[in-house]
């Protein structure tokens, strides 16, 4: 079997996408490690739905706060310009428009940029958190995700079998072997991992891919 | 106008059997009012309807909670079968190993549960405090959040209604309080907080300290003083 | 003709309304006098649309501060206690019931208690301001105002002929000749000015008023 | 990223005819952005649709003026022919022998005006910066505002929709604001400026002080940086 990225490069290649300037909130999982990875001169301002902005790094040992959390419950270091702020103010700026990037987990993505990141129907109960504001409010929408599931399905799929966050939101997919774009037609691979080839990218996903010229390998 | 409590049982000394109640904090320890919490688990009361961000987290999986705490939070409320509904935005474990009270007691049908987005969440307890029945949003439309509820078109794009949320009593944790009941919380413990002190008959709130009028600069206060029914300090040999 | 008791001594009974811990906003006119009248060892908190709360005495000559007005435009002394907010959240205060009295001017009253108090139709334009929301919005509304017109007209009226702020919300009006409660029924009168009958007020007045025994002269 | 801005008329000098703008204030000089609305009328762009509190009315009346001083505000926009409609709830003058520039205008139908209650006024303001499309309100109802909307009942009360309001540019006077866009408002001047500078597509803000990020506490910030795209500082030889 072909090496898969790890989760440290697959956010490394998200970190990528941010632009200086952008408002970015990530959600839990792989997506809270891209903030490591902003290149330098690069300005990227962090939300996060616990009610903070313009949060940096995480607080050394011993310097923990509990009232200073971000939303997956991590302890953040006091930072200048950081503000602090309520829950349906968090929302107003999420669900507004005032969030560049939300940088999301998914269980599946769909062909038409559909996404369900909160529910695994044999649990029967879930938790919805901030992800359907996110997915619908954020300006873009970015998935990072390993492409398969434990079991070895493709989690791009041709329509979501679990419960959904939110129709057509997903703007980019990146995964532990491409990046997939999310355009009218479908589902458009930009980038193999490297060794990967669109072919064998296209067998560990359901979806037929669109294959325009210029496929790259992974670039970070 | 006397809003000074003695003690925190004597501050929930008057929540009955059915009473709605909007509970703090975000997850963690962090801006959960703890010691309201416990006071409620003591006095006993059933049949509450909790409205609340989780349904009690920090206790099984330690969200936010610095090592060696173990935190109360509405798990207490569950386990002692206080609890007739949640509505939550976050209602089970991320960790199937770890599941919260919640989780079992909904299992075995003891227990209903209302789950919203969180955004919806917090605009809808807003919407309570501000004397807005209703309002559209754009979250949770063509998902099991909006099933059965009215869709709408606007500049062509759909939105769900989604109604207010008000509660006979909130329990909060401040930071701070002056005499007349003007809070400031801490950091990241102003999120619920200071949505739901706005939408509940009775508000009650536990603070680290209760200061003098004037203490906290204007520019500094959080909430007004018009929000705030009841003011408990947390006394120095309680824990929480 | 009869003595009227002049802006003061109106303010002075409205006042004697007000509760200890009450939540008041007072309107332009005669209700912004009775800020002056509470009795000591009663705290009455006052609310503005400006966006501040628990404002006291206004800012002595040469000390006004054009960022501390209230909703009339008079400069405020700063208080202890005292704290700013946005429109958004004062109006969020005004019509989620938290504001315990409200005491607004009138053009006219109804019998079924509908004020009339932001336009007079021949001017062909007018001033909502925050009356509409505060007449809705507040547990207790109160009337001052002067009980005729400059003609001499009764602002007591069967149905108000003026555009509408709010139907059926006043509670009490206090005028320069009577107390009068609005009751199921209709028109309840409480108190007559000194040396006016229950005869000489329903001269003054369109609506056919209740009079049930006890009424007194104005108490203050 | 660098939002600030060496003069007024740098700031403005996008604004194009036809563009809706959000213009701060409650009525009086104090958080009104004069020297931004002396740049647009120096700037001269036409047909502007303006949200805000009052049509002008300091200029006029004084309301809330300190002795001597001569404010600047929407009359001189009004006065030059910039502006074709006015959504507001203070349009006109308590003093009908001091009438507004808008009421002039009004009168000989050279400018349109949509008339809305203050608290719906904010709150369709705080709507369109939060993604709301659309509330129901108590305010209005069996009146003027509410013709031709549509009226319904919750739990037995009557309630009227009102809409979201949003804006191509909000022009913002704030105390001071730290170099990444964190923003402070003195004392009653946080009114409608904090919240028409989160519903326009480009918030620009006038500020007594730019200063280094850091210097204004966090607890002290009362608008967060995202909704800040442009800051000029008033110089001191400024009046205004």
């Amino acid at each position: 079997m072909k090496d898969r990225l790890n989760r440290e490069i697959i956010a490394m290649r998200v970190a990528k996408e941010l632009q200086d300037g952008d408002v970015v909130n990530l959600g839990i999982g792989i997506p809270s490690l891209c903030s490591q990875f902003i290149p330098e001169g690069k300005t990227v301002i962090y939300h996060s739905e616990s009610g903070v902005l313009n949060y940096g790094p995480m607080a050394e040992e011993g310097f923990e706060d509990q009232d200073l959390i971000n939303a997956s419950g991590q302890f953040l270091a006091p930072v200048d310009g950081m503000s602090f702020f309520s829950s349906s103010d968090a929302f107003a700026m999420i669900r507004g428009g005032h969030i560049d990037v939300t940088v999301l987990g998914a269980l599946q993505v769909s062909k038409s940029g559909d996404l369900a990141n909160w529910m695994i129907p044999s649990r029967g109960i879930g938790n919805v958190g901030g992800a359907m504001d996110l997915a619908v409010g954020a300006k873009k929408v970015i998935v990072a995700m390993e492409h398969n599931d434990k079991n070895g399905s493709s989690k791009i799929v041709n329509e979501c079998s679990f419960p959904l966050t939110s129709k057509s939101c997903v703007s980019l997919i990146v995964t532990d072997i491409a990046v997939i774009q999310v355009v009218k037609s479908g589902l458009q691979l930009l980038e193999c991992a490297p060794g990967w080839t669109k072919e064998d990218v296209q067998n560990e996903t359901e979806v037929e891919l669109i294959f325009e010229k210029g496929i790259k390998e992974f670039t970070l | 106008m006397n809003k000074v409590f003695n003690s925190f049982d004597e501050a929930v000394s008057d929540i009955p059997d059915n009473s709605t109640l909007m509970i703090d904090g975000f997850a963690g320890p962090g801006g959960t009012s703890q010691n309201l919490i416990a006071a409620l688990r003591n006095l006993g009361s059933k049949n509450l309807t909790i409205i609340s961000n989780t349904a009690g987290l920090a206790s099984v999986i330690g969200f936010g909670t610095l090592p060696g705490q173990t935190p109360v939070d509405i798990g207490v409320l569950v386990e002692n079968n206080q609890v007739k509904k949640v509505i939550a935005s976050f209602p089970v474990s991320p960790s199937p190993s770890r599941p919260t009270a919640f989780e079992k007691a909904y299992a075995k049908h003891e227990v209903e549960l209302e789950l919203v987005p969180q955004g919806t969440l917090a605009e809808r307890i807003r919407a309570g405090g501000a004397g807005i029945p209703a309002f559209f949003t754009p979250t949770g439309v063509d998902t099991r959040v909006s099933e059965g509820k009215e869709i709408r078109e606007f500049n062509g794009k759909k939105y769900v209604l989604e109604t207010a949320l008000k509660a006979d009593f909130a329990l909060i944790r401040a930071y701070q309080s002056d005499r007349l009941g003007n809070l400031v919380y801490k950091g990241t413990s102003k999120n619920f907080n200071s949505v739901m002190v706005t939408a509940a008959t009775i508000s009650i709130v536990e603070v680290d300290k209760i200061v003098e009028t004037g203490a906290i600069e204007s520019a500094l206060i959080d909430t007004p003083l018009l929000y705030v029914d009841r003011i408990v300090e947390i006394k120095e040999n309680n824990e929480r």
